[in-house]
């Protein structure tokens, strides 16, 4: 029992947007990754459910792969946390302005 | 093509342009040795006069074709070619540049600051003039366009009066604003020809075969125009030129008087009118007011001025307001007469700004009130002031007479209201110029201080000049002998 | 992946492998100019094999092309590498930034890059788009005694990771309307298919579109850079400015200019980007008073004129985009290596009070800084001319008369800045203190931009003959 | 002599005022003066020499092009005729005269270089004017003169108020040559060339308005040089200038050459009718008005500037009157009995300690050398036109031209004519008496005269007298010989009955009779001077000054100072200001956006984001996906 794409797509775009909401309105930096990570979880979804539909398996593959880059950049991104949080004791994103204008 | 072009022949006019050039570079890098540099300055100067003197003792008569045609592959990619051409008009402006610019460097020879780059830009600026002059391929007048421009932004920023930075940044946006015009109307018309003709090309004499409608001839003529407009002070975009030319130290207003303002109504002359023939045609009638309107405004706010330098800046903008009126009047004796009027402008306000700074040298100030019996301390000088003052109000017998009567007389024939209009200028000529002679010369002296009379430079500098001065007003027939052919094919509007 | 698949990626292979070679060997031997000097040498070895080495196959893998614009861009690429190394040697030194680690990501960044510009597979792009944008993650934040690196660092994460995540979507949801990830038919696909899906397609071309506009600092998205480039080290703004924008352009580029104008639905939002750019950076420059933020708006304004170039979406356009892509690398790398050369103890000149008079101490250098703002501003005999030259034609040939007004416009407001700031550095100041005389390696990369700026002024011919071959 | 070295004419003055002003500081002071009398004695022996040259039509003499563009082919040319040799004749020899008489006046001056090197220039312009072949060559004479005037008038430049009176003469003669170079491009476009004689030749060819218009515009600009009633605000103000430049300049020469012009072109002017009204009106006019003033004025100099500007008024109403001899002899004996006058005014005014005003002279006649009454007094006596004097057959004859003028209306210019010679006579008596009768009521210690300023009065004194003889009506038996030689130039040929003249010159002498008397039964006894509105009104020149003052100069400066601080400052600058803050503002709005914090940046992004999607619904709705 197949379910039609087009609720797929429209449950992956709802989760795009909550997780952007997400990005936007937390103020703590793991916060926001944890935003992005949904968006790009939100992604994946939508290349296996159009891997599905059009009988291919590029969609599978690119998810695979997008884990991957996923990874490489959480693990990125936490050493940028922890080298901040070393620095400056807060990891409120807002904090850090030194520079404006 | 020109069948005049492939006759292998001495690259005359890129001689005139590299010449500064390298004498600028030369400059730079012996920026240290400060008397050095200005003998190296002064030699440069010297050789270019020499070549421009050469050219016209060989080409003095004149003659309809081009007098010298140069043509190289530059970018082939676009169709723009590095091509340089020469007729009367252009030998004039060479001349007068290349006489100019021995003047200017001796006037500059008591700079301080940076002597090296100071000379080097003076140079550059040359370089760029003679470009202008010569070039007769769109892009590489546009090129000289702007070359000319960022010497003379420097000189003003760096070695200008108490406002420098401000007037400078005011002067070059002003001028860059019409140059991207010019531009933008350059590269339209560029695609225009191309798509008629197949052939990209952006030499002036291919251009001229283009068929426009009457709206695209209307707006390119507008883009040409802004660039000039500006350039040739006409009224309403004037107001940069009194500035930069009070900030200008003195080597830089008189290059800026003497020279830079000729270039816009040159662009007139050799881009704007024979390329667009019935927008000019409509065209000419506003060019003739807003030139009277000129000649007044200028000649009035000259009378209200106390800085000598600002009255002699709007005495410039009067000068060519009676020039451009020359040009409108689209007739023989008129354009040759304005054209006249553009060298000997050149020369009785150069030599005028020489002398104010001179007196700035001596007496430490510009204005009207502070000055006044000059005549007892430094007669010499004040006699050389009295002459190019009554030259530079159109006295007959000297220098900017000749050309001005010219150009009545021919202005008269086309449209007689002008002509008289122009003549009553000629007398508030006479009011602001007189006013300066009082403020400066004659009169009580007011500080008791001892002035020095002309050195063996300054006599150097001036002599050349005031013999000019009275030569041109009595016998200006070997000037006027090349222009004949140029403005008479020029007139026709077709292909020298 | 067969011999001859191999061989096409050879120059890519070299960056990658010189790359880890260099990080592994930085783990023992902490001696820095070794180091440096292997990097420059593999840099330099990967555009000499890009050039020399002609490859059998047009494709690698079906993911990346081999042909001659991707060559020219890997050695681009490398060049840029080479110099970016170049510029940085005594600025690490000085800052202790590690050398292995900066030598390898610089690598591994220019091997990214090269790879972006030959994709020609929406996964292959997103691979490249991803690896030099995690090599930046790390270089910008490198500078540990820096306060403002750190925060710049947090800033081009935070948004770098939302850039990407908008990315994956709208890959996901051209592949949901086409079926294909390849991009010729994928966009072929997308133009034959009607209904919703198609306009998911759209959809997912405008997010595409969002990223990239993070990614060239696009009118809303560019908010970052000013802060990006003061905080990051000159060498790695240099690098920044001139390879992540000119790779992600130079993608966007061979990607139109394979599959003709497909853009026809996106034109008008295109259009609002590229007018939005050029005045946003023009009018945010005008109001700086520190240098690096003057030039980070100022790459504002250059992308949106880039921008203008790749919309006309013709030949001519993307000739003109190219070549202005090759001198916008030449020019911004510069004018970062001079502030790289001039920086000591104390940090960067950045401020204009630091920067005022400066031109009295150090003639040469502020003499080159002042011919490379000239050529930024556009001004005749410099290659800036020739490029702006070239994107007003095409964009006046496919009749964007009000985008080229526009342009007109910024130009105009950016000879005002860059002159105020080469008036400032000759204004005579006593207290103007005299900064770093700078290494004999920064002196060749200012030598070879300088001279690169006028050769591509006055004989602009040769490049523009090499562009047109190239093309696709 | 060959007719070639005709030019050798002007060009002597010339050369030694070039090397006057060149070297003449670095030279002896006898050098210079040698110099500078030579220049101008040679010029007159020449003349004379080449006198036979004058007959018949004269002779024309190009020396070199000087204009050739297109139509206009003008160059140096000379053209030494019947009606220019005799005033080349008189311009010379009184400037030989004033010469010799200024080395005595200037001795003490050490500028003396620049002085006797304009002196020179300013001979060199006026026979430029004279002996001009075409219109243009005149025009460089014609502003030459106002030149030399300029530097002259205002030749003591450290008191500020001969500068301004130098550049106000310069400025006024100025508007003067406007009108003048308006009918030289009007003439030159109507018949195509400049020479002189061409235009004469076409004049009835062209369209009679225009010929009144140009012949208007002819009278203007020698109005201009000739101070008549328009402009004529200088003369009196020039007076500031040393005496023998008020004797050569003011008296002999640059104020006759406005009637010398309208002379020269009078086969053009005298085909309107209307033109000659106007110019006997402007004469008559401006004679009565000179004439009033000068019975009001204090200084000495005044009083006799004021009187050339009524004898040039005089000139103007002889050409008026249509008698181009009747003018040119007024003008030679004013010349020369003018001459005698001013160089008198000087050795007073040396006699009385540099003292102007001559209610603080009188009993000159005692304090002075005896003969400088006599000859004084020969000059007044010709001005006032007592009968037998040079003065009297002069006027008398433009009198007469009046009176018989074929058009009734001149007797009205007739009566005004005898009007003011009625005021001269009182005038001149009038001055004669407060400066020689009574005692000596002034306060300066006597310079003494010396001889060179003495005996250059005798010679002009004699011709004052006896310059009747050169055109003696026939009436008393004269053979009219000035008439003679101008032949066909002399214009219309004064004929009436000898009943009519003798009742003129009996009334003519009745008239100076009644101005002597009044003057005698006024000035016999010394009264001092009435102070009331009446004698200041006419004191300061009916207040033309003031007049001129509001209604040019002060418009005029008002409207300097609106072009430019007005235009330029506010409007002009004031939009380039506006545009440049409107920019800056813009910047630092933009500027503020970039607040420094993470957060900002994202919803930007966000903002991006709902952009696309607004943009993407829009296609949707309307586009539907083609």
């Amino acid at each position: 029992m197949m379910i039609p794409f087009g609720h797929a797509l429209s449950f992956a775009a709802a989760l795009f947007v909550l997780g952007l909401t997400c990005v936007l309105l937390r103020r703590q930096v793991i916060m926001i990754l944890i935003g992005v990570e949904i968006m790009l979880n939100a992604a994946s979804l939508v290349f296996v459910s159009a891997s599905a539909y059009w009988q291919q398996v590029d969609g599978q593959v690119f998810v695979i792969l997008l884990m991957a880059i996923t990874a490489a950049e959480v693990a990125v991104a936490l050493a940028m946390v922890v080298y901040l949080w070393r620095r400056k004791r807060t990891l409120v994103a807002d904090e850090f302005n030194g520079m404006s204008g | 093509m020109n069948a005049f072009a492939n006759l292998p022949q001495f690259p005359w006019m890129s001689l005139l342009i590299m010449i500064p050039l390298c004498g600028a570079l030369l400059c730079l890098l012996h920026g240290k040795r400060t008397n050095d540099c200005r003998g190296l300055a002064l030699a440069t100067a010297l050789a270019t006069f020499g070549v421009a003197l050469y050219l016209f003792v060989c080409h003095g008569q004149g003659s309809e074709r081009w007098l010298l045609y140069e043509d190289v592959n530059w970018i082939p990619a676009y169709g723009i070619r590095y091509v340089l051409a020469m007729d009367g008009i252009a030998l004039l402006m060479v001349l007068l540049t290349a006489f100019m610019q021995i003047s200017a460097v001796l006037l500059a020879w008591r700079v301080e600051r940076h002597v090296g780059s100071f000379f080097a830009l003076l140079l550059l600026l040359e370089s760029g003039l003679m470009g202008i002059f010569l070039a007769y391929d769109l892009v590489l007048f546009y090129l000289f366009w702007e070359v000319a421009l960022i010497p003379m932004f420097f000189l003003i920023s760096v070695w200008g009066g108490e406002q420098r930075r401000r007037t400078a940044l005011k002067f070059f946006l002003y001028t860059l604003i019409g140059s991207l015009c010019m531009l933008v109307a350059i590269i339209a018309l560029y695609q225009i020809n191309g798509a008629q003709t197949g052939a990209y090309t952006l030499v002036i004499g291919d251009l001229l075969k283009t068929q426009l409608t009457a709206a695209q001839e209307g707006w390119l003529f507008a883009g040409f125009l802004a660039a000039f407009v500006v350039k040739s002070p006409l009224v309403p975009f004037h107001t940069w030129l009194t500035d930069a030319l009070t900030e200008a130290p003195a080597a830089g207003s008189l290059d800026l008087t003497g020279l830079l303002l000729k270039t816009g109504i040159y662009g007139l002359i050799r881009v704007a009118f024979p390329l667009f023939p019935n927008a000019t045609a409509d065209f000419l009638p506003i060019l003739g007011i807003l030139a009277l309107v000129g000649l007044f405004h200028a000649a009035w706010s000259a009378y209200h001025q106390d800085d000598i330098k600002r009255l002699l800046a709007y005495s410039s903008i009067s000068h060519l307001g009676l020039v451009l009126l020359g040009l409108a009047a689209w007739q023989l004796t008129a354009w040759e007469g304005s054209i006249l009027l553009m060298v000997t402008h050149g020369i009785t306000t150069g030599a005028l700004f020489v002398l104010v700074a001179l007196i700035r040298e001596r007496t430490g100030t510009r204005s009207m009130q502070e000055l006044g019996g000059l005549w007892g301390q430094a007669p010499c000088l004040s006699a050389l002031f009295l002459l190019f003052s009554l030259a530079s109000l159109g006295l007959p017998g000297l220098a900017n007479f000749a050309g001005e009567i010219l150009v009545l007389l021919g202005t008269f024939q086309e449209h007689p209201v002008w002509a008289v209009v122009a003549l009553l200028g000629v007398v508030f000529a006479a009011a602001y110029m007189l006013r300066l002679v009082q403020g400066v010369i004659w009169g009580p002296a007011k500080a008791e201080r001892t002035l020095p009379d002309l050195t063996m430079r300054e006599w150097l500098m001036l002599l050349p000049m005031a013999i000019l001065v009275v030569w041109l007003g009595l016998y200006p027939a070997p000037f006027l002998a090349p222009l004949h052919g140029a403005v008479a094919t020029l007139l026709a509007g077709g292909l020298p | 992946m067969s011999l001859s698949d191999l061989l096409a990626m050879l120059p890519i292979l070299i960056l990658a492998f010189g790359a880890t070679a260099i990080l592994m060997a930085g783990a023992w031997y902490r001696e820095p100019l070794p180091l440096l000097a292997g990097g420059i040498v593999t840099a330099l070895l990967g555009a000499l094999s890009a050039g020399l080495v002609t490859p059998p196959v047009p494709e690698i893998a079906g993911l990346f092309s081999a042909g001659g614009y991707a060559r020219f861009y890997t050695i681009l690429w490398s060049l840029l590498a080479a110099a970016g190394l170049m510029t940085g040697s005594r600025y690490i030194i000085e800052k202790r930034i590690g050398a292995g680690e900066y030598v390898s990501l610089v690598l591994y960044a220019a091997a990214g890059m090269a790879l972006l510009s030959s994709a020609t597979h929406l996964v292959g792009l997103f691979i490249a788009l991803e690896t030099f944008t995690l090599a930046f993650y790390i270089l910008i934040a490198s500078n540990r005694n820096c306060a403002l690196a750190a925060e710049a660092g947090l800033k081009y994460l935070l948004l770098g990771a939302v850039a990407t995540g908008f990315m994956a979507f709208g890959i996901a949801l051209i592949y949901a309307a086409s079926g294909s990830l390849v991009l010729p038919d994928a966009v072929m696909r997308l133009k034959a298919e009607t209904g919703e899906l198609q306009a998911w397609g759209l959809l997912g071309w405008g997010m595409i579109l969002i990223a990239v506009g993070f990614k060239i600092s696009l009118a809303p998205f560019h908010l970052w850079t000013p802060d990006v480039y003061q905080g990051a080290p000159a060498p790695v703004t240099g690098l920044l400015a001139t390879g992540s924008k000119g790779a992600v352009v130079a993608a966007l580029v061979g990607l139109l200019a394979m599959s003709g104008p497909v853009w026809n639905d996106l034109t008008d939002l295109v259009w609002l980007l590229a007018a939005l750019t050029m005045l946003a950076g023009a009018f945010g420059a005008l109001g700086q008073s520190n240098l690096k933020r003057l030039l980070a708006y100022s790459s504002v304004t250059h992308m949106g004129t880039l921008l203008v170039g790749v919309l006309c979406q013709t030949s001519e356009g993307f000739a003109a985009t190219t070549f202005y892509v090759v001198v916008y690398v030449v020019t911004s790398l510069g004018a970062f290596a001079v502030i790289a050369s001039l920086a000591d103890g104390r940090g960067e000149p950045m401020t204009f009070d630091q920067w005022r008079g400066l031109g009295y101490r150090h003639p040469v250098r502020c003499g080159v800084l002042v011919l490379l703002l000239l050529s930024l501003a556009g001004l005749p005999a410099t290659a800036g001319f020739m490029a702006k030259f070239a994107v007003f034609h095409a964009a006046l040939q496919s009749g964007y008369i009000g985008l080229l007004m526009i342009g007109i416009l910024a130009s105009v407001i950016s000879f005002a800045f860059y002159l105020r700031v080469t008036m400032l550095l000759f204004q005579p100041d006593e207290k103007a203190s005299s900064w770093h005389q700078g290494s004999v390696f920064e002196h060749t990369v200012l030598a070879v931009c300088s001279s690169a700026v006028l050769v591509l002024g006055l004989f602009p011919g040769l490049l523009f003959g090499l562009i047109r071959q190239i093309l696709p | 002599m060959s007719e070639s070295l005709l030019f050798l004419i002007p060009l002597l003055p010339l050369c030694c005022a070039v090397i006057n002003m060149l070297f003449g500081m670095r030279l002896p002071r006898l050098f210079a003066e040698i110099m500078a009398v030579t220049g101008v004695a040679g010029a007159f022996l020449l003349t004379i020499l080449f006198w036979g040259y004058a007959e018949g039509e004269g002779t024309r003499v190009v020396i070199f092009t000087w204009l050739n563009s297109g139509a206009v082919d003008v160059s140096f040319a000379m053209n030494f005729d019947r009606l220019a040799a005799p005033m080349t004749l008189m311009v010379t020899g009184v400037a030989t005269l004033i010469h010799l008489y200024a080395v005595g006046y200037m001795h003490e001056e050490n500028d003396y270089a620049r002085f006797f090197g304009l002196l020179n220039l300013f001979v060199f312009a006026m026979l430029a004017i004279i002996l001009a072949d075409n219109l243009l060559v005149l025009f460089l004479g014609w502003e030459g003169v106002g030149l030399c005037s300029y530097g002259l008038i205002g030749f003591w430049y450290r008191k500020l108020e001969n500068a301004k009176a130098g550049t106000k003469a310069f400025l006024v003669t100025r508007v003067g040559d406007v009108f003048l170079a308006i009918a030289l491009l009007w003439l030159f476009a109507a018949t195509g060339t400049l020479n002189i004689s061409e235009i004469n030749a076409q004049a009835a060819s062209i369209s009679p308005g225009v010929v009144i218009v140009l012949s208007l515009l002819l009278l203007l600009g020698a109005c201009g040089k000739s101070a008549q009633l328009p402009l004529m605000t200088w003369l009196a103000d020039a007076m500031a200038g040393p005496t023998p430049v008020s004797a050569l300049i003011h008296a002999a020469t640059m104020v006759t050459a406005g009637v010398y012009l309208l002379c020269r072109l009078f086969p053009l002017v005298s085909i309107s009718t209307v033109g000659m009204t106007a110019i006997t009106a402007i004469g008559a006019l401006t004679a009565l008005y000179a004439a009033t003033c000068a019975m009001a004025q204090r200084e000495i100099k005044r009083v006799l500037a004021y009187s050339t500007m009524s004898q040039v008024g005089y000139m103007f109403m002889a050409v008026g009157a249509g008698t181009v001899t009747g003018a040119m002899f007024h003008l030679l004996t004013h010349a020369f009995f003018k001459a005698v006058l001013f160089m008198a005014a000087g050795c007073v005014i040396h006699l009385a300690g540099d003292e102007n005003d001559i209610y603080k002279m009188g009993g000159m006649a005692r304090r002075g050398p005896v003969e400088l009454f006599w000859v004084f007094l020969a000059g007044a006596v010709c001005l006032a036109g007592l009968p037998l004097t040079g003065g009297f057959f002069s006027k008398d004859g433009i009198l007469l031209a009046l009176f018989t003028h074929p058009d009734p209306t001149y007797r009205v210019f007739w009566l005004i004519g005898v009007l003011t010679a009625l005021l001269t006579a009182f005038y001149t008596f009038r001055l004669v008496y407060l400066v020689f009768a009574g005692e000596w009521r002034g306060t300066g210690h006597p310079h003494a005269i010396p001889l060179q300023m003495r005996w250059p009065l005798w010679p002009l004194a004699l011709l004052g007298l006896i310059g009747g003889m050169l055109n003696l009506p026939a009436l008393v038996g004269g053979d009219e010989m000035l008439h003679h030689w101008y032949g066909d130039l002399a214009g219309r040929a004064v004929t009436a009955s000898h009943s009519t003249e003798w009742m003129l010159i009996g009334f003519a002498v009745a008239i100076v009779a009644l101005g002597w008397f009044a003057a005698h039964w006024r000035y016999r006894n010394y009264r001092p001077p009435v102070e009331n509105r009446v004698s200041r009104f006419l004191l300061n020149g009916w207040q033309s000054d003031a007049l001129v003052d509001c209604l040019l100069v002060r418009p005029f400066t008002a409207m300097a100072r609106f072009c430019s601080s007005g235009c330029d400052r506010s409007l002009f600058d004031g939009t380039l200001e506006g545009l440049a803050k409107m920019a800056t503002r813009y910047s630092a709005l933009l500027v503020q956006l970039a607040t420094g914090r993470a957060t900002t940046y994202l919803s930007a992004f966000a903002w991006g984001f709902l952009v696309l999607l607004g943009w993407f619904l829009l296609k949707l709705v309307n586009g539907g996906g083609h």
